[in-house]
């Protein structure tokens, strides 16, 4: 149980200024309470890179200023504090390197497999492959194929030096269960320097070793384990809880200019020392109105 | 004479592309209402594939694009390059969203104006590049055409269409078989076969050509029998509109 | 239910003379059922793919003369057809095109994927690479990195005609479901232009959907479908019933020469005019015995 | 005096290169003794993974290599590509069997002959290339060492030792970093940190230098202070026989 740890030790003993982060949960299960808690330590300076995966977490750490790099798929149309910054030419508080999901997905998987390269057919003749930001020249590569006479685009490695995502169930020995849509999230989690999973539920490792197949991560590759009910809030957690999707709307709404969104960050986020104290100011009846009914099978 | 619906209208002609038992590969948002729409009115036993990994949702009303409930019921969750890198290349078609179409189908979701000094940034490509790239077929819903909308070059090339015309797709070793048609509030727009040009096949009910010419960045041109598209019956809306009961994409 | 057929049919309507061919199955789950009905209808020529799977059959169908060509990660120690074949130095028989598990893993990712190549970091140095069989030129070729400037070995595609796996379970979709390692079976199957997939039981979809997270393989991408009780013996299937080693024993054994080999095919697959034959020679006796303790989680 | 169990003592002395805690990553065959009996007496907390994706095994007695029973009560059941790609990478030591063995470490599993017409044909890789190529650090176990089963030069390079000599794995890009020792049933060999041969570093009990010599086909050399492998005791002898009741790997 060494790896277990209290979040703010988590984010203290792994998390540096500087660093390349990735946030893993594509079905629900994106670690809110650890980027809440980048944010209370005021971690700065953070490249952020997703698969698919975690934009509304980027546009919070962006607004926080937690983040100014990102190595990304997609941010969201009501992406309000990365609009606000990328709109307003302030290219020194973020800026994008936009690849697509799939080139995303081939970089951490050539960065898990230790690959030099992934070969990819998309993103030939897109503004993708021609535009090029702070990774510059090797962001995509081109290379005449031995086998057939024809140019391949190759993607080179991402691999972040923390990958933290939120997980249904974690054993004692940090082997992760999880429930409902994967997305990259495997690669994401294998291409990490660190693995950090934050987890709803601590369950016994004979549970685990019933249904090997049924371990989504191993525990051997996770660095630390923090167990935080309501960890994804306020995204959804398959068998656990929906999407708070009032919560959501009151954030992008109060994320329309940098003194609303402060103030947001001040109510929600500094103004919680820790996540229980979040989760208590949720309160018990709006939690109880999230628990969700699921198809998803249990255990 | 009652208001049309022309989302409704762009939504369902799209829709009848889908046909009995094709599997249909869909991009975020408004793509999943052409697909479930097709399902549940005439492409029976059609099946729902997106770049997350979903395979075969049973859907019974839109849901946010994140919402994992998506996953609940399908046949298989399966990983984002099990989807985008080899599911997607035997789907029958494919339906994506776009915010900027050009006259050679190439589409937009990333900036509008100055990639640097952009007046608006959107999303990015998701998946979308991937699957503009890799599909064997793909159609583009576009709603809201108005000017500026459809411009003779996208601000930002991000899915590519027929990239700069004829062949160009083959240069660039882009595997799949690039546009078929968009889909608009306005009209339905196909690709000239030889020139890989859009051009008006159909209007929607009360547009005419000069309305959507006056979107458009180039002199667009119509096909010699341009077709009316036909108004959804009370019937076919009320299915529609059903499958949104919490309008999360419809008003 | 139309993928549905019999295993007579199956073999009839998919497998050519000259196809290639790949057996997933690396946790048991190999289909021995399919491979005497490859041998029941004289199928000849095969090239016989595989990573990591399928050992003994590669013995049975290079004895019985169904299979003359593999690409493959390695044979068995006492596979004693193939190596009757291999010292006989009778290389028209059976030309055997050496690769390792990874690579040959990589070149069903590569070919699931449509990707020209996979990038590898082993094989360099070694006689895999060295020593060219009937794949020649093609086998791995190099390339200088355009990222780093080193010679990156890649490996070609590898998508074989047909790829066939035994389930532990089936839905009427053809959604598959099995228990137990599974080595590269993953890509084996989505590297196929054909899936045929027997398996031992058939079940409601609304028990796959309950737990898609727990499909293995959708059903959109199987072609075939057969369901064969013991389809697997003599080989293992987690939950339902362990290795027949006696039966590995004897029919190793009766290996040993040309004439004893045909001996045994005369009497268990030839002597069988199908599965269920099959079966019922086995007798319920020694099924009894069979039955297996597990402790893999059922359903 | 009884006659010294020589597989024993070669497992035994292989095993003591596994500590706590360690990630051990096994190849086919005699490796997984090994690792489970270090597992078993002194390394406690060692974790087994092997090619197959099979993580953390708790096994308690020896299965045949490809008996899915192995999978049992792991930890998780992950892919080849996994297993082979990424958790190999930085397991803390792979163990790996050999029919020959040469010079400079390279490993051979593959043909006895001429690999045109061989006079034996074994196996092959399996992920044996893999492991050799990519594995932090590895060492060999080669049963029964007779004539011809230590060339100069193996018949067939399966696995890469330091390949020609110094530098030769770093000018083929291999990332691993190569074998560490070999331990066969008369000896134990270790490498010189300079030339990359192999040399005795320690006979077993009862076996001369020349005994070894016999089989070796160049002059082997011998640490300065050669060492005697010690003799197992009979509870290390009975804990070994103890994991494999059912005479797998074991007489």
């Amino acid at each position: 149980m060494g790896k277990f740890l209290p979040l703010e030790k988590a984010v203290k003993n792994i998390v540096v200024d500087g660093a390349t982060i990735a946030f893993a949960g594509s079905g629900g299960r994106a670690s809110y309470s650890f980027a809440y808690e980048l944010i209370r330590q005021h971690i700065q300076h953070l490249t952020f890179c997703s698969a698919g995966t975690g934009a509304v977490i980027l546009d919070l750490l962006a607004g926080a200023g937690v983040v100014d790099r990102a190595e990304i798929a997609f941010t969201l149309t009501n992406s309000r504090n990365v609009r606000r910054i990328i709109e307003g030419h302030r290219s020194r508080r973020l800026a994008i390197e936009d690849y697509s999901n799939l080139a995303m997905s081939f970089r951490f998987m050539a960065a898990a497999l230790d690959l030099p390269f992934m070969p990819i057919r998309s993103l030939r003749g897109s503004d993708i492959e021609r535009r090029r930001g702070f990774v510059g020249d090797h962001k995509i590569k081109e290379v005449m194929s031995p086998f057939l006479s024809e140019r391949v685009a190759l993607v080179p490695p991402c691999s972040p030096d923390v990958v933290v995502m939120h997980a249904q169930e974690v054993d004692e020995d940090g082997n992760v269960r999880v429930v409902g849509p994967v997305g990259s999230d495997d690669w994401t989690l294998k291409a990490g320097k660190k693995v950090i999973i934050t987890a709803e539920k601590l369950i016994d490792s004979k549970i685990t070793r019933k249904d090997p197949n049924n371990s989504f991560f191993p525990g051997i590759r996770v660095d630390a384990v923090v167990i935080v009910p309501w960890g994804a809030h306020p995204s959804a957690l398959p068998r656990f809880y929906r999407s708070d999707y009032e919560f959501l709307k009151e954030l992008n709404q109060r994320s329309d200019s940098d003194r609303s969104f402060r103030k947001w960050l001040d109510e929600w986020v500094y103004g919680t020392k820790d996540h229980a104290s979040y989760v208590a100011k949720l309160g018990k009846t709006r939690l109880q109105t999230l628990k969700s009914v699921t198809s998803f099978k249990s255990g | 004479m009652t208001r049309v619906d022309y989302k409704a209208v762009m939504l369902i002609a799209a829709a009848r592309r889908i046909s009995k038992g094709n599997e249909v590969f869909v991009g975020m948002g408004l793509p999943i209402m052409v697909a479930m729409y097709a399902q549940k009115s005439h492409a029976t036993h059609s099946v729902l594939l997106n770049e997350y990994g979903i395979v075969d949702p049973m859907m019974h009303e839109a849901i946010e694009v994140a919402d994992p409930a998506f996953g609940e019921r399908s046949a298989q969750l399966c990983s984002m390059i099990d989807a985008l890198g080899w599911l997607l290349r035997r789907a029958d078609i494919a339906v994506l969203g776009a915010a900027q179409v050009d006259r050679y189908g190439n589409s937009n979701s990333t900036v509008i104006g100055d990639y640097r000094k952009p007046s608006l940034r959107i999303a990015g490509s998701g998946g979308a590049n991937d699957i503009a790239s890799l599909a064997r077929s793909f159609v583009l819903i576009m709603d809201k055409q108005r000017p500026g909308k459809m411009p003779e070059r996208v601000d930002y090339l991000t899915s590519p269409g027929f990239l700069d015309g004829p062949q160009a797709r083959e240069r660039c070793g882009l595997p799949g078989g690039g546009p078929e048609a968009v889909y608009t509030d306005k009209a339905v727009y196909k690709f000239h076969p030889v020139t890989k040009e859009l051009f008006v096949q159909s209007l929607h009910p009360g547009i005419t050509l000069a309305d959507v010419r006056k979107d458009t960045g180039w002199k667009i041109s119509a096909a010699p029998k341009l077709l009316r598209t036909p108004l959804p019956t009370p019937g076919e809306l009320r299915l529609l509109r059903s499958l949104d009961p919490n309008h999360v994409y419809l008003d």
